[in-house]
């Protein structure tokens, strides 16, 4: 039970920097129909609890000896009486008062401790934290069972002590969120607005960081009502709890003394342990699960993000309207390429609206456009990386000259890498963490190329030193973390040519680096491509690389190809106002000032975006 | 890396100082006479005071604590007041039973926890709900129920497997395999389902990684990817939650050694705190935080395996 | 809308005066100390209503000036004046009292803002700190949203309901609240789209021309630069290397670095692009020729 | 994915069959007998331990003086042939020849004087037995003298059980015994499969100079720490005999095992220890001592709590013994206004509280049956939380006015030793009462019917005094494989060794 609260506060720490309010948070949690029925089926046990003098006349610890293992659905005992004559639904609504009190000693315990600690160490910091730290961890490694069983051999046998000895063994799971949150919300920019703000610190814990720590709590509490009537049972259950009170695990133990007399006598304290401490985790998750989607819809860079999730690439499928284009001797033609995602309300939202596009062999065609134009999304349409629950469909979708709508994911996959190449825009992100750069940069190579781990390794140092990498040892034996973001970007770039591509996508490629790190990734592209001929689709928000780069542009908005021109006559001509409007916003020396064009204050029309 | 070792094996050291400290003391803190109870009610006045200073028991108790710290030190833990068996013997017989249980348990709650987390993260949809339903259910259920039931089922009415009792690997390597069955099940299927919803959201994470996308980018085969990578950088959080496991099985093997009746540490534990075994039980207390101690760190080294950024600092 | 003018200084005297400054950040947790270097040594001044440019590559220690003006930096030597008076160390009743004159605007429009507070809130909040009844600082919000050309009806919404550039605004405003005299902006731009980008800035220069607030403006682009401020501190490792008005050090750069930074940055026109990639890569073998000869 | 699932399941099932074909195939054979027991035993040194259930631990590897007939008399073992002398004060011991102790050390007189001299410094209850002995002399190899202060009944039965058992003098006085036996019996334990407090396996020893009346090659007695692992064990095979509660008998006779049910020599009920009313006053009432045993349905206890096995009884003195009187046990018939009348005619209407251990742990349907019974005539029972591990202590220590409670009550005598006289153990209270101790002191020098008859009037003084509010003798429930025979001893709580036998097939 342990390890679940404490995996749990892992997971409820994700949710911790996006804290919402209240009624759309309750909106969200009505939506989980588990947590749903758990809440009422807590609240119910609460109802039972607080009214079980009206449900059951009879007193739960007395015994009668003519009753003892009286049958089930009699109008005397519904349930039967147990092994000593007492009643059974009597012990179960009672035991409900007991379960329900151990779960409020045990929050109380662990929330008494571990909010206050956690606040301070999180807070504070330094050696208050380290220190916190080691305690906590020597509690968690402490096995409960044995401390309890210490404690109450030497003490007595109480259920409550038992429970309070727990809520402090327990603790460290609340102190570890409380302190995660805390750090998570301190290393929040707004945190530090508000310290500049003028705020003391006690404001700032109250208004900024309390509100945040609140919802985790409660989550971690309903798990912790899980595990201490689940430990309060198991307490009863081996004998060392108190015998003065109703208690499902008394219940139990009695009835696994009476296993081969009275079997029956099991089902109704384990379904009611069982269900209770189910309810609990259930309406824990499903806060969790609420606050976690909550979260994820916060902005809209991160929604794409958590709706996309693994899975094998969709099944692309063709509009039947259109008759396919012919793609003659185009390296890539796209003709009517739509991408949505299906909304939580049911309805679809587009992100590609029907877009079409031609890349030739060895040309260089730049995609630009602001933040959610999907000039990504028809990156990956291209790549077949689309996540798992878009939906894509295109009238023609072919790759010199082969129809990639009529391919197997396991063809497809044979293209990429080998003749379709890709440079990510994250250096970092993009290599495994776990690989050194050598065997991310052979592995493609071996498995495309059917060449020996010897030569792949041969190659792999040659293509790094021809990406500029002054050590290619050095780097080859290296892990991801150990080089600089600029040489991140060139193992990658190293990594989509290794195969020697027709076609390569560069997604952004040179947005996450500085000024001078992006001349030379662009250089290096420029030179690669010339000695390759490759064809490359350059997605960018950048003119200036457009500039640097391209030989056709295409420009995005809203899902759709506005305007497409060869590069010079877009930058001398532009056809569009929306292309005007962007060349315009060049901050650069060539453009006019932006104040030429009005800023629109009406929000309801504006649409400024951030990448 | 050795000075990593160094620092988590002294921080274990003060872990095992404290923490058998605090037991000392909580078990003596009650004041009752332990001797009237090691000797029972028969004996006289006189035979108690004998047994007294044959124990050491009539010594301050600070002087008590540092003649056992002495000798632990020495690697003596004493004998037991109840049975005169010497505490490092009674632990060599009790732990092979429990170590195991645990470690079986652990095994078979990793791999299968892995394989089920990872189809439910890669197929999602009704198998994926099926499981986080099952997993919640599987770690409601008391583990002394599964037990109970198990026995019932699998040793009672099927003979499948023994219902009690715990046969040595040197003595039988079949019968010892037979023995830890159903304790291992029983102990597993709670972990089990943790490992299982655990390693489903790592795996949901990690897939959303840009890396992952990458590595499909390179067309390499999805099962290179999954496998050999995602799966990799998933292990971690799974691992921590193994080592919390691992804590969680030893005492959770209280219970189910109960029900099977298999003479392990956690028997003895109960036996031992019941009667107020001092020596045994501080023996007890020492040898699992050492065994927690070691999983730890060699939790943390396999994180330092997969995730090679931890192994700087 | 009321407006602050520049307090009457006299213009030789800087609002802000960093002397020298040095910043060590310590890395690693309990037990094990190390320091990182940050700043060496960092010397700069903004006069009233002035803007500065500091300009620099990741980790050289640009964003660190900033924090250290605000206190969220921990100072190792040197010294910062504001107004005349050292704010290098303050405890921590006089930093609040700093923060009606200095004020900053950060770079994530998505995690500067609390979101589980509304905008009036937001907005209210430090006014609140300094005593401001209810009712003027609901007066005060409106105003700000009008400032910042938001509609006052933003004011009961959430953060998350607004996009990056419109979340950049409130930002703004919530800076603007106590009429500082520095208002720091650490990359305030660099994540919002181009067409955004442009307009904020815009905003940056009205609101500076009606209220004659001082910026020490952080980013990493030199077009950015050019269009907001009137001198520019060029930044390299934690040290300044080049410092001027901006037109000067655009036109004639005269440390390489500057150079190389100015030749580095594409221009949105192919033909003058690929002008100068050409001279930067006459530029980069020159030095290059340089280092083998220094050898 | 599909691939590796298969290939795991595949696995699983292989290891599972593999665990099927060496499960366990029962001790079926009649050279092994498995015996669960439920304590452990506190030592293997004479004189350390008790004299109930640790015998199934002891009897393996011990040989005692005199072995029991199964009628509970003492019969020749070691000791071939004894006499008292006429002021029942001096026991005349000869030994039998040629016996060896497994170290090779010879079983002689100066070996008997050794151990007893070493048990009854003992701090067992086994050594407790031994207290009036005051010397032992050697006459010769094979004869010895014990002296004894005053006559005591039950010596020579009690040196046939655990308070006779020889180990050798070698051994004496070493901390190895404590763990390791070294005895004369039929048995050596196995140190190498056997593990202290867990499981002792015992062997043939191969010199065993009566090895007929021992059929089994090998012995194995196992802890038991939970009922239904017991309950478990039986019904898998996997032990051939335990003792189990009279609840579980019917479900295991139906599961195919020989139940046999034998008195427990224990009388169980609700011990008045405050006679003298030190902490409840009303206590030292006779009146409401009456009238709470007038209070007990004992039929319905006997039926409920009991399951119908054991005896219904309103007496303390087993009522296998000569001293034991059917009619006595009309005199507190259940009436429960008869029982508030008494009370009411001792001044105590209202009831009174009554402070009491809480045993519900262990007795938890006795516990139930008691408060029924307070309840219903007034009485409120208080029940205070216990600590397992002072239980004992702080009954003796007189923390408790009464305790339900269960007492060993074998031969009249024992148990007047053990609970009657005012410095007995089990009178907490050291209640003095003239006429008990006229009564005990007079049937220590008497024997035979004379004897009998003292005890008689010992127990009618003691049922109308209302000393207790017994309620069961309670019997021991056996159960067996059907591979072996059981065959009890009287006045021994569990049968011994040799009453255990392959069945006749």
């Amino acid at each position: 039970m342990t390890d679940n609260l404490v995996t749990g506060t892992r997971k409820s720490l994700e949710v911790v920097s996006s804290a919402p309010q209240g009624d759309k948070l309750i909106k969200k949690f009505l939506r989980e129909p588990a947590a749903v029925i758990s809440l009422v089926f807590l609240a119910l046990l609460v109802v039972v609890a607080v009214l079980a003098p009206l449900i059951s006349s009879y007193d739960p610890t007395a015994t009668r000896l003519a009753d003892v293992l009286a049958p089930p659905f009699t109008a005397e005992h519904p349930l039967g009486a147990d092994g000593v004559g007492r009643d059974v639904l009597a012990n179960l609504v009672y035991g409900a008062q007991t379960s329900l009190s151990s779960a409020a000693i045990v929050i109380a315990v662990s929330l008494l401790i571990g909010v206050p600690t956690g606040l301070l160490a999180g807070y504070r910091q330094g050696w208050i934290d380290g220190v916190s730290m080691w305690i906590s961890g020597a509690l968690l490694s402490l096995p409960a069972i044995v401390v309890l069983l210490v404690v109450l051999a030497r003490v007595g046998r109480s259920t409550s002590l038992a429970l309070v000895v727990f809520g402090i063994l327990i603790a460290p799971s609340v102190f570890l969120l409380i302190r995660g949150s805390v750090r998570a919300v301190r290393e929040e920019l707004y945190v530090d607005a508000a310290r500049v703000s003028g705020l003391s610190d006690i404001r700032i814990m109250v208004r900024h960081i309390l509100p945040v720590v609140i919802t985790p709590t409660i989550i971690q509490a309903a798990l912790l009502a899980g595990a201490g009537i689940g430990i309060e049972a198991g307490i009863a259950f081996l004998g060392l709890g108190s015998s003065d009170k109703a208690s499902w695990g008394l219940m139990l133990n009695d009835a696994s003394q009476n296993i081969f007399n009275a079997p029956g006598l099991l089902i109704w304290p384990s379904a009611a342990l069982v269900l209770t401490v189910m309810a609990c985790t259930l309406v824990g998750n499903g806060f969790r699960d609420a606050l976690a989607n909550y979260g994820s819809s916060a902005g809209p860079a991160r929604k794409v993000k958590a709706a996309e999730h693994a899975s094998s690439t969709p099944e692309p499928a063709r509009p039947m309207k259109k008759a396919p284009v012919d793609p003659g001797d185009a390296l890539l033609v796209i003709d009517d390429l739509r991408v949505s995602y299906p909304r939580p309300n049911g309805e679809k939202s587009d992100v590609v609206k029907g877009i079409s596009l031609r890349v030739e062999r060895g040309q260089i065609v730049g995609l630009v456009g602001e933040s959610g134009s999907g000039k990504s999304q028809t990156a990956f349409s291209v790549l077949g990386l689309l996540p798992g629950q878009a939906h894509m469909t295109a009238g023609t979708l072919s790759f010199a000259g082969v129809d990639l709508l009529g391919m197997t994911p396991k063809e497809r996959n044979g293209l990429r890498g080998a003749r379709i190449g890709y440079i990510p825009q994250e250096p970092m992100s993009n290599l495994d963490p776990a690989f050194r750069i050598g065997s991310q940069l052979t592995e493609p190579m071996r498995h495309h190329l059917g060449i020996s781990a010897k030569t792949a390794k041969e190659e792999a140092l040659k293509l790094l030193a021809r990406v500029g990498i002054p050590d290619p040892e050095r780097v080859f034996k290296s892990y991801p973390h150990q080089v600089s973001g600029g040489m991140a970007q060139r193992v990658l770039i190293a990594g989509a040519v290794s195969c020697n591509p027709e076609l390569l996508i560069a997604d952004e490629p040179t947005t996450a680096l500085d000024v001078t790190v992006q001349a030379d990734v662009l250089d290096l592209i420029r030179s690669l491509q010339a000695e390759r001929g490759m064809g490359v689709v350059l997605v960018t928000h950048n003119f200036g690389v457009v500039a640097d780069l391209c030989d056709q542009v295409a420009v995005m908005r809203n899902g759709e190809i506005v305007e497409v021109a060869e590069v010079t006559e877009l930058f001398t001509n532009p056809r569009e106002e929306y292309t005007r409007l962007l060349l315009d916003s060049a901050l650069d020396s060539t453009s006019k000032t932006p104040a030429d064009h009005p800023v629109e204050a009406d929000m309801t029309t504006e649409t400024e975006g951030a990448r | 890396m050795l000075m990593f070792i160094l620092r988590r094996l002294a921080s274990g050291l003060v872990l095992m100082f404290v923490i058998s400290t605090a037991t000392f003391f909580l078990l003596n803190l009650t004041g009752q006479d332990p001797v009237r109870q090691v000797l029972g009610p028969v004996a006289s006045a006189e035979q108690v005071e004998t047994k007294r200073q044959q124990l050491g028991l009539d010594e301050p108790l600070i002087t008590q604590y540092f003649q056992w710290l002495g000798s632990a030190v020495r690697g003596d833990l004493g004998r037991s007041w109840f049975t005169n068996q010497p505490v490092g013997e009674l632990l060599s017989q009790t732990l092979p039973p429990t170590l195991s249980m645990v470690i079986g348990s652990l095994i078979l709650a990793a791999c299968f926890g892995t394989l089920i987390g990872v189809t439910a993260a890669l197929r999602r949809g009704r198998l994926d709900r099926g499981l986080q339903v099952v997993s919640t259910l599987v770690q409601a259920i008391p583990g002394f129920l599964v037990a109970l039931v198990l026995a019932l089922v699998f040793a009672v009415q099927l003979r499948m497997f023994p219902a009690t009792g715990f046969t040595a690997f040197a003595a039988s390597p079949g019968k010892w395999l037979a023995s830890i069955s159903l304790p291992v099940i029983a102990l597993a299927l709670g972990s089990l389902a943790s490992i299982a919803l655990q390693v489903r959201g790592s795996m949901i994470d990690v897939m959303q990684q840009d890396f992952v996308r990458t590595l499909r980018s390179r067309g390499l085969p999805e099962r290179s990817v999954v496998v050999k990578h995602a799966l990799r950088s998933a292990a971690g959080p799974s691992l921590t939650t193994v080592s919390l496991m691992f804590i969680v099985a030893i005492s959770s093997s209280v219970i189910v050694e109960k029900v099977f009746n298999i003479p392990g540490i956690g028997t003895q534990a109960n036996t031992s705190a019941g009667r107020g075994d001092l020596p045994v039980v501080l023996g007890i207390v020492l040898v699992t935080v050492v065994l927690v101690v070691v999983v730890n760190l060699l939790v943390d080294l396999a994180q330092g395996w997969i995730n090679p950024k931890v192994r700087v600092s | 809308m009321t407006s602050v003018n520049q307090t009457a200084l006299p213009q030789a005297e800087p609002l802000l005066r960093i002397t020298d400054l040095t910043v060590d950040y310590r890395i690693g947790g309990f037990g094990r100390k190390r320091t990182f270097r940050a700043l060496q040594g960092v010397s700069l001044d903004i006069k009233p209503g002035e803007t500065l440019g500091l300009v620099g590559e990741s980790g050289s220690g640009k964003s660190t000036i900033g924090r250290a003006v605000l206190g969220l930096a921990p100072v190792t030597g040197g010294d910062i004046r504001f107004d005349g008076r050292s704010i290098t160390r303050l405890s921590k009743k006089e930093r609040r009292a700093l923060s009606s004159d200095v004020q900053v605007v950060f770079q994530d429009p998505y995690t500067s803002l609390n979101p589980s507070m509304t905008i009036s809130d937001i907005l209210s909040e430090p006014m609140q700190v300094s005593g401001t009844s209810k009712v003027d600082a609901q007066r005060r919000v409106r105003e700000l949203l009008d400032v910042v050309n938001l509609p006052s009806n933003a004011s009961t919404r959430y953060p998350r309901e607004f996009s990056g550039g419109q979340r950049q605004r409130i930002a703004i405003a919530r800076s603007l609240c106590r009429h500082p005299k520095l208002i720091v902006c650490d990359e305030p731009v660099s994540a919002l789209d181009l067409s955004t980008q442009a307009r904020v800035l815009q905003l940056f220069s009205d609101i500076q021309e009606q209220t004659g607030v001082s910026l020490l403006f952080v980013t990493h682009d030199l077009d950015v630069v050019r269009h907001i401020s009137e001198r520019v501190a060029v930044m390299r490792r934690g040290e300044i290397v080049e410092t001027g008005t901006t037109e000067r050090v655009i036109a004639e750069p005269q440390h390489a670095y500057t150079k190389a930074l100015l030749l580095a940055s594409p221009i949105a026109n192919p033909a003058r692009q690929a002008n100068r990639r050409r001279e930067r890569r006459l530029f980069l073998d020159a030095q290059a020729a340089l280092s083998t000869a220094a050898r | 994915m599909r691939k590796l699932v298969g290939i795991a399941a595949v696995t699983a099932v292989m290891a599972l069959t593999a665990c099927n074909g060496s499960s366990p195939g029962g001790s079926a054979a009649s050279t092994e007998l498995d015996i669960a027991a439920i304590g452990t035993p506190e030592s293997f040194a004479p004189g350390n331990f008790g004299t109930g259930p640790t015998t199934q631990f002891l009897q393996p590897v011990y040989d005692s003086l005199f072995r029991n007939t199964n009628e509970g008399e003492p019969a020749e073992n070691i000791v071939t042939k004894w006499s008292y002398d006429d002021a029942r004060t001096k026991l005349s011991l000869t030994i039998r020849e040629g016996v060896k102790f497994t170290d090779g050390t010879p079983l002689d007189a100066a070996a008997v004087k050794a151990n007893l001299d070493s048990a009854r410094k003992g701090t067992g209850e086994a050594g407790g037995q031994l207290r009036f002995i005051t010397e032992v002399a050697v006459t010769d190899a094979t004869n010895l003298t014990v002296t004894l202060s005053a006559p005591d009944p039950s010596l020579v039965p009690n040196l046939g059980g655990t308070a006779g058992v020889l180990a050798s003098p070698k051994a004496l006085g070493t901390p190895e015994l404590d763990t390791t036996p070294v005895g004369s019996g039929p048995y050596i334990l196995d140190a190498a499969k056997s593990q202290t407090g867990i499981k002792y396996a015992y062997t043939r020893n191969p010199d065993y100079w009566n090895a007929k009346d021992f059929p089994f090659d090998t012995v194995e007695v196992t802890v038991f720490n939970d009922n239904n692992a017991i309950l478990n064990a039986l019904r898998a095979g996997e032990t051939d005999f335990a003792v189990v509660t009279d609840k579980d008998s019917n479900s295991l006779k139906s599961a195919g095992l020989n139940i046999q049910s034998n008195p427990a020599y224990t009388t169980s009920g609700l011990y008045l220890f405050d006679r003298k009313g030190s902490l409840v006053p009303a206590l030292a009432e006779p009146k409401v001592r009456q009238a709470i045993n007038m209070a007990l349905d004992r039929d319905a206890i006997h039926a409920q709590v009991f399951g119908g096995k054991g005896k219904a009884t309103s007496q303390v003195l087993s009522s296998t013994s000569d001293a034991y009187i059917p009619e006595l046990d009309k005199k507190y018939p259940f009436d429960v206004d008869g029982a508030k009348k008494l009370l009411s005619d001792a001044g105590y209407a209202n009831g009174f509280i009554l402070p009491m251990p809480d045993v519900s742990p262990i007795y938890p349907d006795q516990q139930a049956a008691v408060t029924e019974a307070l309840t219903a005539i007034g009485i409120t029972p208080q029940y205070q939380p216990v600590n397992g591990q002072t239980f004992i202590s702080d009954l003796l220590a007189g923390k408790y006015p009464a305790a339900i409670f269960g007492l060993n009550s074998p031969r009249p005598w024992d148990f007047a030793q053990i609970a009657l006289t005012p410095e007995s153990l089990w009178n907490p209270f050291h209640v003095s009462d003239p006429t008990v101790v006229d009564l005990i002191n007079k049937a220590q020098g008497e024997t035979g019917e004379a004897q009998t008859e003292t005890f008689r009037q010992l127990n009618t003084y003691l049922v109308d005094q209302a000393w207790f509010a017994p309620y069961i003798q309670s019997d021991n429930v056996f159960a067996s494989s059907a591979d072996i025979t059981v065959t009890p001893q009287r006045y021994s709580t569990l049968p011994p060794l040799w009453g255990l036998a392959p069945a006749q097939k």
